[in-house]
């Protein structure tokens, strides 16, 4: 069992998916750089109208369920509260715009306040962990989202309406088209950023915290130390895709801050695989898509979404990039043994 | 003066002890499997919609409520064991967030179901005429029907603890919590403990739905308003602890009620005070692991 | 990274379904108008939703039978859900205008609206809200609406507050200790402080026990009813509750405000906002309640409303229409005549045609305000109990209708 | 040979994805007493969970009292009559220790015969009323025995029972397992480090070396053959890989 887990935090530590070992290995940023960039031009033609919106949006999202995994499939820490960091993003957003910062500036405001909040949090839950810690991070969200009913300023149910896109170098965001471009940029060098990060020491150093708190510290890992600052990460990263989405969708308002949000983004990393680069993206973009269709083409929705990710669950439990490496093993060896 | 604090102490125990009800069978279903199990919330509205459905909104005598109640704990019962089965017992060995998720699916799928075969329309349970109204007692005014689900919320605590301490059963189930594998390396049926815990966990939940349904609008809705708190009460009494989950219902109630009458602007945030207070003093709660004390 | 195709596959079929499922709703002929409805399709407020389209698609029934609009043309409705968060009522409003229907309506949460009417005024659709009646969404107050190409039909929250304040300082100039339990929102503060305002401008002395405001999504009010049944002070005769609250908030506190016989230690109970589908949800038991709402069955006594009425109990099995209801009729009735106007569904036009646009509507003529573009819907004060023994539960004892103000 | 309790062919058993033994051969007849011997980690304890079906997973046969059980659950292993101490114990510990007995007797479906147990464990008696996380380890170790034995086993497999025990308590365990076979009409399997205590108390023993049968053979012999001690136990050491117990 220990030696499995070993395995797969090297894996994990060294970017290699345990399918894959290939003769040759593409550099890990330009592979998520070939990825965005594909992305980014295909998108405008592929998608028009609410489509382009859409896809904006579950871009977004593949940055908020990709700051996530960085607790949940590398450091091991189940959080319900993502969602309140996300939204701190988007109100710094919503109270900025009175002022007219440039777009970017107010990302980084945002990104600023959610590490902020995300670190004043989990120096102070610190001592506990678990399922206690995941409770802790729930009753955080919530109290959060209640504030926003009793602060005025942040506008109640309302929330903060008609937050301008402004305009970068010159150039309006206005247009979806040209917002695209913009959320391509943003999130494709956090993308690359998140890469980097993964296959860093601190990557490592996060990966053997969740596989071993004990055998961590013996190694001279500082593990509370590691949990903070992956929070503080996670809510850094969470802040700029609430930031993000605000100026998208031009409000800011309290439904992104109820705890069924963070469960929403987990259950992305989870569709997609929580131990794989890519598998919170595309858990991201399936959840969005699949909530928009269903939403409108059935009277119940919950009925499908809650079975098809029951199935998944069940049946997948790496998620559907844990395929590919079941797929691989079935062709490549058909001998099984006996259990 | 006196007058407002013995109001706040009667209405906070009112207030605690139908949450005590709900929470009691998250709470045995936690400390025996270590689920934490967002679906109960779903197994309280079917609790509460078959009731309704039994009785056809109206409740005629007492005889009929236990009917109602029996049928609605029974049936609910039922499904939590097809849950476990289906769902459950394939994830206990996985982590603590696959287990959570694989529950938040299953609430999604039953809410999904309800509104499927209940539909949408809010609908209302009659008070049995014998349970309706209030009376004065040192005066302050006391709804009987609280009385009636304070009885029946300490019936539960004393039944369950029983049940737990002093039967062979409650013995297998301590067994099996604390160590699965030596309990069956003993010969104990450890699946069936833990189907039978499922199930009772349920229909405890399905008996909820039925005994507070009288209060509630009984709509779709209804799901995830106990989720929260019965978390909340799981954790706060110390995981798997039924007298630390009785404690910390009539705390969060005391809590809610005390905030209610002396500090309004609190009164929402009084359970996140509580919770975040006692797992940050102390993580393990109240009666932390009394259940099944781990060695580790 | 070679087998990337298997999510991609899935990710593909999954948007290909979604759009195909979504397409459907295009304008096909030249014979129909479609309009889009974004309303409530699941979840807590389902049933609302329902509500508004079911009371549009009664107006455009009955549009329809009468020969349709512009010229013989039909009018059609297609229907998005409004979720439960601004997001995907914008989402469901840009699908709307992708797929060219451009004459939108529904909507129930102001909350929805404030997300959906920026980004409305920046398409080429026009937006005819149901029952977003928050006032910085009209030009309630201003007397010109913020938004050029949004209109509202409800009446605005603070003048039904208002209207129900005036008529119980008439009815009841003794009950003056007020207990108020609202939903712990903007919209539940502000009706209750224009309810008191209201009082006391009328002269009454307000006197306030206690105020309590829960989250929209609580449903247990043990500790709130309590304190209120605790802090009662004064004669019956001059004690009065004021519920700032709709839907399960309203009938959850009824039933444990009940279980402590609290409505028979007060002189009256008074609810701003739709309350006719709570007291029907109570099986005969709803107390005596004051109500102000846009809308009650029993308050008008034309024909056009007891065809309303009559309509609706065929698609609804005999159930009276409520306030939603009518709120989607009005909808209906309101872009029939404005296209009746225009001569054409083109938006721009539609949208010139419905400034001022008047026409009959089951409360008299109705006037759609040039600048203000909200309706001159007028309040309707109902006076309700449960009654067993009548088909839906509730016996309607007396209505008042408080004309519209212009304010 | 008398007639055979257990008889285990070619067992091989994995975790995870490692496997631990290759190929285990062992044979014990009724009321036979036999050592497992073997260095940290040579596969003793892998043997016991893969004989009782817990966590790894196995192949090859295992015939109990003529009755194929290696595709068996635990449960129904236990059933039929293997009972397991393990070197932890796992007393439970908000049980009292009779209570741990009345459990282990139940799910045998055997009438708890408390005196029974404390003919053969003496300070059983004192203990009775105790609770299991009030117990010392030797004291662990005799209700751990005792609670084998409640439910009338046809075979024990006992692990490292001599484990972190003072000499004294060595001594009143080795009475209490002399006595057993005939008192309960079982055959053990001990594993253990120690050898001596192992020698004592058996006829036979088997050598395991890295997951295989190194050595077979008679204790007297094993005794006097120091090379072989030497060979197959050199680096024998007291910390064992406790670790894997705990999942």
């Amino acid at each position: 069992m220990t030696t499995q887990l070993e395995q797969r935090g090297q894996n994990l530590a060294t970017g290699k998916t345990t399918s894959a070992k290939a003769r040759w290995r593409i550099p890990a940023t330009l592979e998520v750089a070939a990825v965005w960039i594909v992305v980014g031009v295909i998108g405008p033609g592929l998608f028009t109208g609410s489509t382009l919106f859409l896809a904006t949006t579950a871009l977004i999202f593949v940055l908020f369920a990709m700051s996530t995994n960085v607790l949940l499939g590398w450091t091991g820490i189940t959080s319900f509260g993502q969602a309140a960091f996300f939204g701190a993003g988007a109100y710094t957003v919503g109270l900025l715009a009175p002022i007219a910062l440039p777009p970017l500036i107010q990302l980084f405001v945002g990104a600023a306040v959610g590490a902020i909040l995300a670190m004043i949090f989990s120096l102070v839950a610190n001592r506990v962990t678990g399922v206690e810690f995941a409770m802790l991070t729930l009753v955080f969200g919530e109290s959060i989202s209640l504030l926003l009913y009793r602060i005025p300023a942040l506008g109640g149910e309302s929330g903060l309406p008609g937050i301008p896109r402004g305009a970068i170098f010159g150039t309006s965001l206005f247009s979806d088209k040209t917002f695209w471009w913009y959320a391509i940029a943003i999130t494709g060098v956090l993308a690359i950023v998140i890469r980097r990060l993964r296959g860093s020491t601190f990557g490592a150093s996060l990966t053997a915290v969740r596989d071993n708190p004990l055998r961590a510290s013996a190694l001279g890992i500082n593990v509370k130390l590691s949990r903070i600052v992956a929070f503080t990460v996670a809510g850094l990263l969470a802040g700029v895709a609430g930031a993000l989405y605000a100026q998208l969708q031009g409000i800011a308002s309290p439904d992104i801050m109820s705890w069924t949000v963070s469960g929403e983004v987990i259950i992305m990393c989870l569709i997609g695989g929580m131990h794989t680069y890519w598998g919170p993206a595309i858990g991201a973009v399936i959840f969005t898509v699949a909530n928009w269709a269903l939403s409108n083409s059935t009277s119940s929705p919950e009925l499908y979404f809650g079975l098809g990710l029951l199935v998944i669950v069940l049946v997948l439990p790496e998620g559907l990039l844990g395929l590919v490496p079941m797929i691989s093993k079935r062709m490549t060896r058909r001998q099984k043994v006996l259990s | 003066m006196f007058g407002q604090i013995f109001a706040a102490l009667v209405s906070g125990i009112a207030t605690g002890m139908p949450l005590f009800i709900v929470a009691s069978g998250l709470t045995l279903i936690y400390g025996v499997m270590r689920v934490l199990n967002f679906a109960h919330g779903a197994f309280f509205m079917i609790g509460a919609f078959l009731f309704y459905n039994v009785l056809g909104g109206v409740t005629g005598s007492i005889s009929l409520l236990i009917v109602g109640l029996l049928i609605a704990a029974l049936s609910v019962g039922a499904i939590g064991a097809v849950s476990e089965v289906a769902v459950f017992r394939r994830l206990y060995a996985r982590d603590h967030t696959t287990t959570l998720l694989a529950s938040y699916a299953l609430l999604l799928t039953l809410d999904g179901l309800v509104q499927q075969i209940w539909g949408v329309s809010p609908r209302s349970q009659t008070q049995l005429p014998a349970f309706a109204g209030s009376f004065q007692i040192l005066g302050v005014r006391v709804a009987t029907y609280d009385v009636v689900l304070i009885g029946v919320g300490a019936v539960l605590a004393i039944g369950l603890t029983l049940l737990l301490q002093r039967t062979s059963f409650g013995q297998t189930t301590r067994a099996v919590a604390h160590d699965q594998t030596m309990a069956r390396a003993l010969g104990l049926h450890a699946r069936g403990v833990q189907l039978a815990v499922f199930a009772l966990g349920a229909a405890l939940a399905g008996l909820a739905g039925g005994l507070i349904s009288p209060l509630l609008s009984i709509d779709p809705s209804l799901a995830p308003t106990f989720v929260v708190q019965s978390f909340a009460i799981v954790i706060v009494g110390g995981l798997g602890s039924m007298g630390g989950a009785l404690i910390a219902a009539l705390l969060i109630g005391l809590l809610d009620s005390f905030a209610v009458t002396f500090f309004p602007g609190f009164a929402g945030f009084s359970l996140y005070i509580a919770v975040t207070l006692v797992l940050l003093l102390r993580p393990q709660g109240i009666f932390g692991a009394a259940f099944a004390s781990r060695e580790a | 990274m070679k087998k990337l195709w298997i999510p991609i596959t899935g990710v593909v079929l999954l948007t290909l379904s979604g759009c195909s499922a979504g397409s459907s709703t295009g304008s096909s002929a030249d014979s129909t108008i479609t309009i889009g409805m974004i309303a409530p399709t699941q979840g807590a407020y389902a049933e609302i939703g329902k509500n508004i389209t079911d009371g549009f698609q009664v107006a455009i029934d009955e549009v329809n039978a009468n020969g349709g609009v512009a010229g013989g043309k039909q009018l059609a409705m297609a229907t998005k859900d409004e979720g439960s968060s601004p997001q995907t009522a914008t989402q469901a409003a840009r699908d709307f205008t992708s797929n060219g229907v451009n004459l939108l309506g529904g909507l129930f949460s102001s909350a929805d609206c404030a997300g959906v009417d920026p980004v409305v005024e920046q398409s080429p659709a026009i937006l005819v809200t149901a029952s977003c009646a928050s006032d910085t969404l009209t030009g309630g107050i201003s007397g010109t609406s913020p938004f050029k190409r949004t209109f509202g039909v409800a009446v605005r929250d603070q003048a039904n507050a208002q209207a129900l304040a005036e008529v119980m300082a008439q009815k009841f100039p003794n009950v003056t200790n007020y207990d108020a339990f609202g939903f712990d929102y903007s919209w539940g503060h502000e009706t209750w402080q224009t309810y008191r305002d209201g009082l006391t401008a009328a002269d009454v002395a307000v006197q306030v026990n206690s105020e309590q405001f829960v989250p929209l999504s609580a449903s247990d009010f043990h500790s709130q009813v309590a304190a209120i049944s605790g802090g009662l002070t004064g004669p019956v005769a001059s004690r009065g509750i004021f519920l700032a609250t709709f839907g399960a908030g309203t009938s959850g506190f009824l039933k444990q405000a009940q279980a402590y016989d609290l409505p028979s230690q007060v002189a009256l109970i008074a609810n701003s906002g739709e309350y006719y589908n709570v007291a029907r949800s109570l099986n005969g038991q709803a107390p005596d309640v004051w109500n102000s709402y846009d809308y009650n069955w029993a308050a008008f006594n034309t024909t056009m409303n007891t065809q309303f009425v009559t309509d609706y109990g065929k698609i609804a099995n005999g159930a009276k229409p409520v306030g939603w209801t009518y709120q989607g009729y009005l909808i209906g009735l309101s872009y029939a005549a404005a296209i009746n106007k225009a001569g054409s569904g083109d938006p721009e036009a539609v949208r010139t045609a419905l400034e001022g646009v008047s026409f009959d509507a089951p409360s008299g003529s109705l006037t759609m305000g040039a600048a203000s573009h909200q309706l001159s819907v007028p309040s309707v004060i109902s006076h309700t109990v449960g009654d067993s023994t009548s088909s839906d539960g509730v016996k309607v004892i007396e209505t008042q209708v408080v004309p519209y103000s212009g304010k | 040979m008398t007639a055979k309790t257990l008889t285990v062919s070619h067992l091989e058993a994995w975790y995870g994805t490692a496997q631990a033994l290759f190929g285990i051969d062992i044979a014990v007849a009724e009321r036979e007493v036999v050592g497992l011997l073997g260095r940290n980690g040579a596969g003793k304890s892998t043997t016991f969970k893969a004989i009782m079906g817990i966590e790894a997973r196995r192949l090859g046969t295992i015939v109990f009292q003529d009755r194929e059980i290696s595709r068996l659950r635990t449960e129904t292993i236990a059933r039929s009559g293997v009972a397991w101490v393990p070197p932890d114990r796992r007393i439970f510990p908000a049980l009292s220790v009779r209570e741990n007995l009345a459990l282990a007797a139940r799910a045998r479906r055997q009438p708890l015969d408390v005196d029974r147990l404390v003919d053969a464990v003496p300070i059983l008696e004192r203990l009775l009323p105790r609770r299991g996380y009030q117990l010392s380890g030797g004291e662990k170790q005799a209700v751990a025995i005792a609670r084998a034995l409640a439910g009338k086993p046809r075979l024990l497999l006992l692990d490292e029972p001599t484990e972190g025990l003072s000499p004294l308590v060595v001594q009143q365990l080795h009475e209490s397992i002399l006595s057993l076979p005939a008192k309960f009409d079982v055959s053990i399997i001990l594993a253990e480090q120690n050898l001596q205590f192992v020698l004592s108390l058996t006829s036979r023993v088997y050598v395991l070396d890295t997951g295989r049968m190194a050595h077979e053979g008679s204790s007297t012999e094993f005794a006097n053959s120091t090379g072989l001690q030497h060979q197959l136990l050199s680096v024998a050491s007291t910390s064992d890989s406790r670790s894997h117990a705990d999942h």
